[in-house]
């Protein structure tokens, strides 16, 4: 609370790993924020790059990007930050012997270089246009003496980083307490912390989240059901905002048959079922206060994303003649799969049944979903992405498109093609061009149907100055007693 | 003079012919107002699963987005058109919570099907042929007994798939150790009986006896260990459900009904209160209905 | 007595050993544990790291083997999500368990004996009934619809006491309660019966006419041995309150074991689910072994049988 | 005893009703009896007939169900009644004691036995722990009770019944009291630890000075120690005088109904069976025990019959006597193949029932037959008494409409109607019961028929009953009865021929003649001289009995 300046977070899940490499969970990007510097910042608001630990970058070429460096960093332990750092750090990462956690997040990282104390080059294996999105992201500068002596795992009991909170205790999967970083250093884009302490629970149960923010407990939760948000708005000492996220919900055909020929083959069977969806409905009254429907495969602020796309609106009548086209008037089984959102799923189950669509629900671990497609053993899976937080349409059609991704249901050679251009392309004209061809042709031959963007409702203390943003990362650093 | 009295008495005594077991047991149902309570109770909520399509004013699966969360009756924003109220799908409590009563009992019947047939053949074969046979199955059920009941359960659950048939099998396949201890002990005590000699010495054979003598004995204390497994089933695929480990939705289940609703504890409490009021008047009858059996039927095995 | 306590640890071994088989079997029955280790964002090459760091490719029975070899050493491998020893993980959690066992007993058998008693003492009146009632609302009352009504109740309205977590012992006031309930009625129907049936025993009748004060004849004569079959109900009431905390333990977020498996279910961590099942199967054993002393403690006839 | 004695207790008009549901109105009704220093008073009569309830009523004991509704016990010229629980208390165990039936449960197996006697010290007297610890050990030196030292600090599990028995003794007498009850104090006991029960308690009789109320159902027992004697009979005094008046001069029919059915050491005439074939050989017989103890427990081994071997003629009853344990049970349990013997021959008719597989066995089991001790655990009661009949046939191959018409044949030879075929056995007495058991051994017409302690359970009259129809069915089938005892006067009334058990072996054996007035065996002798009311000649009466069918 205010009087002890301590803000007590819960959290739904647990950081298993304090070392940033070695974690996926949000949780993890969340503390990494905290805990250490990137060599970029974007800024939450306008998506602009901001000088952080370099205080410039210059493309020397489609491959090689040079950093200017900060001087007079220290780490938390007191080592000081050099190139030196930012060369180990860059090497490790890009090193697959070291099988950090992410591969995606540093596969396109030949390695880096010193050029002086102050002065490094980061070199690309290919030409890589969200590159500057990652270091901005989710790619911390670590200090190369201490990871060197005590490892990944010594990271992970002790963190050592620049950021402005400073890790004092971890008890692993329970809690973890951090203070204020008292000699961040001055002209950070996170800006000095304000509070001294941050103390992470690890609270899974929502209710017990809530119970505790209404005794008091704790002062800040997020991802509050909508319903539960509103409600929790009604109470004296807490405030509800809502802010959306990068992350959207999507239904993922399998166009190609990799599970068979099933009627998800036939596209009008899948226009039927865009069609059939009340996205609309669902929107306004399941998702929080600011989530949207989307139309294209992808977050509409990402760069290259475009939302000139052919849509669905929602038209029973339609989804039944398209069904009849088919050969399917009395419609037919199907099982779809998903793994959060257990309502939008069964309001969706229940929109394809108006159809003649018999669904029956599979709720499935993410990671054994993810392989049972792989497998072929889903037609239709309803899956959510928040692209990592980057802002780049690679980062949402990448993982699910292109030659060679086996999460590609699509396999249509056209779409690969276009987005290898996208991707690889530094050229922003080019890019968008090749994007929005792709992602025309995704959307009119329904391969992925986009069903909206997730809006995160954060409820917490009134007493407190906290805004949300939009890549998914609370900045407590930011944050502030009122 | 004292000796008409004698007679008297002596005549009244052995003439007034003693009455049947099942007379005896007539006299104890009528004495017994838990078993009455309990029973009717049952057959109220047997009566729903029945006729749940008749009974039930909605489809329970029917979701209007436009009408959720409406308050039940009694509250100031009720309306009687949702009596209970409706969910966060805007499907109909009442229609719901009827068709629930289903699920419970096909949990409830099912598991103990199972879990009965399982332990009352291994507790009945240990207790009649002791030695070895016994060890082994004492062993087995102490192996049972030291496993972790619902975390085995939710494991099994969380790695199998929710789905109804599978939380049946799961708990079936569980909760087989009470009926296999509990026959275990009635069968050995009912085969030291002179008449279980008496069965072999008349040249019965060994499955004979198990149908005809051991079985009949043991009937009643089966009886009442079913009521209290089943009880205790519910209880468990209730538990399960609400840790999201129990069957699939949109099925009404009691348990996934409380689970789904928790989130709305806080601040629209009937929307919990009402399923888990349900369950916990369902497995009170349940438990009253067994207490009942015991005290009526095998008043002799009150521990 | 010690013959019969060595055996006694000869049983809990063998029993550990098969647990340890049926636990190491179902926990594998999880589908692919690699997928779940990799995460969500994991490419096939991750898995198939992961699946090679780990040996899953490897016969079960081998795996099975390895892993056994390496309990009996005292290490229960690496946690798959923590990546630290799943030995740590579990003993850094197991006193939080225990504590709220413990505690949660304290709650059942402090209530559930003294209510048992007076129920014996007085068959068929109204404190007999109502201590009944008590006892079967217990039984039938859902553990988890219990325990949100006490944190509603305590936590969030009358503000008296913390509502997740274990730090301190306030921490842990609701969650025994909750906990314990459960076994409670249990505990009281046998002490009842127990006691009801000493009450009408010929020993108790031999007290009686030996002219003692009814309260010897209470508490020396009857209560000893009504509580013999007391001692060893409690002993796997405790069982069953290890694995209930599943349940308690995630609703008021205490980080003890309970909480742990479930999460660790949900998660596929292997290594830790099987370490779990197997240390609660062994204190299982290990709390009937303490009861059957603590009964031949009681109980002269067994002690010198 | 002489009539001027002031009464130490008397008890005039005592009636005691039952709560409704129960099989009468009354426990006792207008029970009047007093008891005089240094006089042993009987109470004799058959299971309830209301004589635990009497001695109960004295100590306060009753259960809550039963209340006295009339009467007054009036003990040292105070209603026992009418005083405060307090007071009462204070008389019990002190001024009053009570031995009880069951030595078995009568001691908390909780505590030592010398915990259980000081009890009464502490509660009664100021003592220091050391007087306390003198008068434990003088008690039960008085009882004749072996290693006083050891045995006070034992648990009443480690002691044999009779010594169990001596502890409450002991613990009766332990402040001297005024009054003595014993309720069937020796019914559980063999009869020479019930001997030496007896004569301790005549003893201390003339020692204390204290008035005994003695409850018993043995007449014998009555003979051997009574100086009055109180016959009830339903919750009533039939008769009551001196021991000498209604032992041998009973007015009351149904006393002299009792005293008939008496067994007499005297039985039937003896029979020639020298001619009649051999049925049954039994050839060194050897059965051992080895109990464990659950999955661990400490192994025992009992040698429970060591060799034993004897032939039985057609139509000869062989009488199988011995204390409890001796072997009897096991003996006859190898013979008909409940249990494997672990050596020795068991031939009927020529066929070694020892050799037999299993699924031979079973067709031959027919000519073996048993009826076991216990009449209330011997019939399935789930199953109709008809079911039960038919069972044996059914199994050897009978068709079942003849097996039925049979089942109704056999009710009638062990007088039972016919129509009892459709009831459950609960609705049936303990004597009723040994007749549909005897009924079901006769269904598949066994050659031999075995009868463990078939009489045992039974009150004498209806012991009687059925001790005439088995010899009548053993004439009329001309069956091989192999009776077992522990009774010698049941034996001696049906046997022909008497085998003595000890310890697992057959230590004599001979003619119930010769057995009984001739014992070689030491043994033999012991039983017969602590036989109780030896001395007592049972005079013979007219009487008219039998008791109604079903
Ligand atoms: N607790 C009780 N409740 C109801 N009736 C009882 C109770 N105890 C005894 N009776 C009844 O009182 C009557 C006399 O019983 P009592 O025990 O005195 O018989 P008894 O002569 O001692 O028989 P036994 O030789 O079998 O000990 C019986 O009819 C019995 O059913
Ligand atoms: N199933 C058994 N297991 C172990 N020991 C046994 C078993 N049955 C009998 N015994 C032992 O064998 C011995 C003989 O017992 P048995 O029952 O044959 O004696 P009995 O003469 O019939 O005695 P009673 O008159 O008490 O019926 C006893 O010491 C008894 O403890
Ligand atoms: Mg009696
Ligand atoms: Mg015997």
């Amino acid at each position: 609370g205010a009087d002890d300046n301590t803000l007590n977070i819960a959290l739904g899940l647990e950081n298993y790993n304090m070392d940033s490499y070695f974690t996926t969970h949000r949780i993890g990007i969340i503390m990494t924020r905290h805990i250490w510097d990137s060599l970029l910042y974007r800024d939450p608001v306008d998506f602009s790059y901001k000088p952080a630990l370099a205080t410039s970058f210059e493309w020397i070429d489609d491959t090689t990007i040079e950093f200017k460096l900060r001087e007079g960093v220290t780490f938390h332990n007191g080592e000081p930050f050099d190139a030196d750092d930012v060369v180990y750090t860059f090497n490790f990462i890009s090193n697959p012997d070291n099988e950090i956690l992410n591969q995606r997040n540093v596969q396109w990282i030949a390695g880096a270089e010193k050029v002086d104390q102050w002065t490094v080059r980061v070199l690309l294996k290919a030409p890589f246009p969200p590159a500057i999105d990652f270091i901005a992201g989710p790619l911390p500068i670590y200090p190369n003496e201490y990871y060197a002596k005590v490892g990944p795992e010594g990271m992970n009991l002790n963190p050592v980083g620049t950021g402005p909170y400073r890790v004092v205790s971890v008890e692993q999967g329970q809690k973890v307490v951090m203070e204020a970083n008292e000699n961040y250093w001055a002209g950070s884009p996170k800006g000095q912390p304000s509070i001294k302490t941050l103390v992470w629970r690890t609270i899974p149960d929502a209710n017990t989240q809530i119970a505790e923010l209404m005794s008091g407990g704790v002062d800040w939760m997020w991802k509050a059901d909508p319903d539960q948000a509103q409600m929790l708005s009604a109470v004296p000492d807490i405030q509800v905002v809502g802010g959306e996220t990068m992350r959207i919900g999507f239904l993922q055909f399998d166009a190609a048959g990799v599970s068979g020929d099933t009627p998800i083959t036939n596209l009008l069977v899948r226009r039927a079922i865009s069609h059939a969806i009340s996205r609309q409905d669902i929107v306004k009254n399941l998702l929080p206060e600011g989530s949207q429907v989307v139309n294209p495969a992808c977050y509409p602020t990402q760069v290259g994303c475009t939302t000139d796309v052919p849509t669905y609106d929602y038209n029973i009548d339609k989804a039944k003649q398209l069904m009849t086209e088919a050969g399917y008037p009395d419609g037919f089984d199907l099982e779809l799969f998903y793994y959060r959102d257990t309502n939008l799923a069964e309001v969706m189950a229940n929109d394809l049944g108006k159809i003649g669509i018999n669904v029956t629900l599979n709720l499935q671990k993410p990671g054994v979903l993810r392989d049972m497609s792989i497998a072929g053993k889903t037609a239709l899976i309803f899956w959510t992405w928040g692209s990592y937080s980057v802002n780049d349409a690679s980062g949402s059609t990448g993982v699910y498109f292109g030659n060679g991704i086996e999460r590609d249901l699509a396999r249509d050679q056209q779409v690969n093609d276009w987005l290898e251009i996208g991707n690889t392309t530094i050229d922003l004209a080019t890019r968008e061009d090749a994007y929005k061809k792709a992602l025309t042709r995704i959307s009119d031959q329904a391969y992925w149907l986009s069903l909206w963007s997730y809006s995160y409702n954060y409820a917490f203390a009134k007493s407190l100055n906290f805004t949300p943003a939009a890549d998914e990362i609370p900045r407590f650093f930011t944050a502030s007693w009122k | 003079m004292e000796d008409t009295k004698m007679t008297t008495i002596a005549d009244s005594l052995e003439g007034q012919p003693r009455p049947t077991p099942r007379q005896n047991m007539i006299a104890r149902f009528k004495m017994h107002r838990g078993f009455q309570f309990g029973l009717f109770v049952l057959l109220v909520i047997f009566a729903m699963a029945i006729f749940a399509p008749l009974l039930a004013p909605y489809d329970p699966y029917l979701q209007d987005l436009s009408s959720r969360l409406i308050d039940p009756v009694w509250n100031e924003k009720g309306t009687w058109a949702h009596p209970f109220g409706t969910d966060g799908l805007g499907r109909d409590y009442l229609s719901r919570m009827i068709y629930g009563s289903r699920i419970a009992l096909i949990i409830g019947f099912s598991t103990v099907l199972i879990s009965g047939t399982i332990g009352t053949i291994l507790g009945v074969t240990a207790g009649y042929f002791g030695g070895r046979v016994d060890m082994v199955i004492s062993f087995l059920i102490l192996n049972r007994l030291s496993l972790p009941l619902v975390l085995i359960a939710l494991a099994v659950v969380a790695s199998l798939g929710n789905s109804l048939f599978i939380v049946i099998m799961a708990l079936g396949f569980l909760l087989w150790d009470r009926f296999a201890v509990v026959m275990r002990s009635a069968t050995m005590q009912i085969r030291n009986m002179e008449y279980i000699a008496a069965a072999q010495v008349l040249g019965a054979s060994t499955p004979r006896i198990l149908a005809k003598d051991i079985f009949p004995n043991v009937l009643n204390q089966l009886v009442v260990v079913a009521t209290l497994e089943m009880a205790h089933a519910i209880l468990l695929e209730a538990s399960m459900s609400f840790l999201g480990l129990g069957v699939q939705p949109p099925l009404p289940s009691w348990g996934l009904m409380v689970s789904e609703a928790s989130k709305f504890m806080f601040f629209k409490a009937w929307m919990v209160t009402i399923p888990g009021s349900a369950i916990f008047i369902l497995v009170f009858a349940i438990n009253l209905l067994g207490d009942g059996v015991r005290d009526i039927a095998a008043p002799e095995s009150r521990n | 007595m010690l013959i019969y306590t060595l055996k006694r640890l000869a049983l809990a071994m063998l029993v550990a050993f098969t647990v340890s088989i049926i636990a190491f079997s179902l926990v594998r029955l999880s589908g692919d544990v690699a997928t779940a280790i990799a995460g969500e964002a994991a490419t096939q090459a991750d898995i198939d790291a992961v699946r090679d760091k780990y040996g899953l490719d490897r016969p079960l029975p081998v795996q099975y083997f390895e892993w056994f070899g390496n309990i009996v050493k005292g290490d229960l491998g690496k946690s798959l999500y923590f990546q630290t020893p799943a030995k740590d993980v579990i003993l850094d959690r197991l006193p939080t368990t225990l504590w709220l066992g413990f505690f949660a007993l304290c709650f059942a058998v402090i209530v559930a004996i003294p209510l048992g008693i007076i129920a014996a003492l007085r068959p068929n009146t109204w404190i007999d009934r109502a201590s009944l009632s008590v006892a079967v609302l217990g039984q039938a009352m859902p553990t988890f619809w219990f325990a949100l009504l006490l944190m509603l109740l305590f936590g969030v309205k009358l503000r008296w006491l913390p509502i997740s977590g274990n730090e301190t012992w306030a921490h842990f006031v609701i969650p025994s309660i909750a906990l314990g309930y459960y076994a409670m009625p249990a505990i009281m129907r046998l002490t009842r019966a127990g006691m009801l049936d000493v009450l009408s025993s010929d020993y108790v009748r031999t007290a009686k006419a030996k002219g003692l004060d009814t309260r010897v004849v209470l508490f020396k004569h009857a209560l000893r041995n009504a509580l013999i079959p007391v001692v060893s109900l409690t002993a796997v009431q405790l069982g069953f309150m290890l694995g209930g905390s599943v349940i308690i333990e995630s609703i008021f977020t205490m980080h003890g074991v309970g909480h742990l498996a479930l999460l660790s279910v949900q998660r596929a961590d292997f290594p830790v689910v099987q370490g779990i099942v197997l240390i609660l199967a062994v204190i299982y054993i290990l709390m009937t072994l303490i009861a059957d002393l603590l009964n031949g403690w009681l109980d002269p006839r067994i002690r010198l049988g | 005893m002489t009539q001027s004695t002031q009464p130490i207790l008397s008890i005039e008009n005592l009636s005691i009703s039952i709560p409704k549901g129960g099989d009468r109105a009354y426990a006792v009704e207008g029970v009047s009896l007093e008891v005089r220093p240094q006089e042993i008073l009987c109470v004799i009569g058959e299971s309830g007939s209301g004589k635990s309830v009497t001695s109960f009523a004295t100590m306060g004991l009753l259960p809550k169900a039963l209340q006295p509704s009339a009467g007054k016990i009036i003990f040292e010229g105070q209603n026992l009644l009418d005083l405060p629980e307090r007071k009462r208390k204070s008389l019990c165990g002190d001024q009053m004691a009570m031995i009880f039936q069951e030595p078995m449960t009568a001691l908390n197996p909780c505590y030592t036995v010398g915990n259980q006697i000081e009890e009464i010290f502490k509660k009664h007297r100021k003592m220091s722990g050391a007087e306390r610890k003198q008068r434990v050990l003088d008690l039960l030196t008085e009882v004749h009770l072996p290693e006083p030292e050891h045995l006070r600090k034992s648990y009443p599990h480690q002691l044999s019944g009779g010594q169990r028995q001596r502890v409450m003794i002991a613990m009766a007498l332990a402040l001297d009291p005024k009054l003595l009850i014993a309720d069937e104090p020796t019914t559980a006991l063999d009869v020479t630890t019930q001997a030496q029960i007896l004569s301790l308690l005549k003893e201390l009789k003339t020692k204390h000075s204290a008035g005994i109320l003695f409850i018993t159902h043995d007449f014998g027992v009555v003979a051997e120690i009574a100086d009055r004697v109180v016959v009830m009979k339903n919750g009533h005094i039939v008769e009551h005088g001196s021991a000498d008046d209604v032992l041998n001069r009973p007015r009351h029919a149904y006393t002299k109904m009792l005293i008939s059915a008496v067994p007499r050491q005297t039985g039937a005439p003896p029979r020639d069976l020298e001619d009649s074939p051999v049925t049954l050989t039994a050839g060194n017989i050897v059965k051992t025990f080895h109990t464990s103890g659950g999955l661990f427990g400490k192994t025992r081994t009992v040698q429970a019959v060591k060799g034993a071997s004897f032939e039985v003629r057609r139509g000869e009853t062989l009488g199988i006597v011995g204390e409890s344990g001796s072997g009897k049970t096991t003996l006859v349990r190898c013979l008909i193949k409940l249990l494997e013997p672990d050596s020795g021959k068991i031939v009927i008719n020529d066929v070694d029932f020892a050799a037999l597989s299993h699924q031979e066995l079973r067709a031959h089991r027919k000519d073996i037959q048993i009826i076991f001790q216990d009449p209330y655990s011997a019939l399935n009661p789930r199953r109709t008494i008809g079911e039960l009949l038919i069972e044996g046939p059914l199994n050897f191959g009978v068709p079942r409409a003849e097996a039925v018409k049979r089942a109704a044949e056999l009710l009638k030879i062990v007088q039972l109607s016919p129509d009892c075929l459709e009831r459950y056995p609960a609705q049936f007495s303990g004597g009723q019961r040994q007749r549909i058991c005897i009924a079901r051994a006769l269904a598949v017409e066994p050659k031999v028929l075995i009868a463990d302690e078939a009489v045992s359970a039974l009150d004498v009259s209806v012991q009687k009953e059925v001790l005439n129809l088995l010899a009548d069915i053993r004439d009329e089938f001309g069956l091989t009865l192999v009776f077992i005892t522990h009774d010698l006067r049941v034996a001696a009334q049906i046997c022909d021929n008497i085998i003595v058990m000890k310890d697992g072996e057959i230590v004599e054996r001979g003619t119930v003649d010769a057995v009984f007035n001739a014992p070689t065996h030491a043994y033999t002798q012991q039983l017969l001289a602590a036989e109780p009311g030896k001395d007592w000649k049972i005079p013979d009466f007219e009487t008219a009995n039998g008791s109604p069918p079903c």
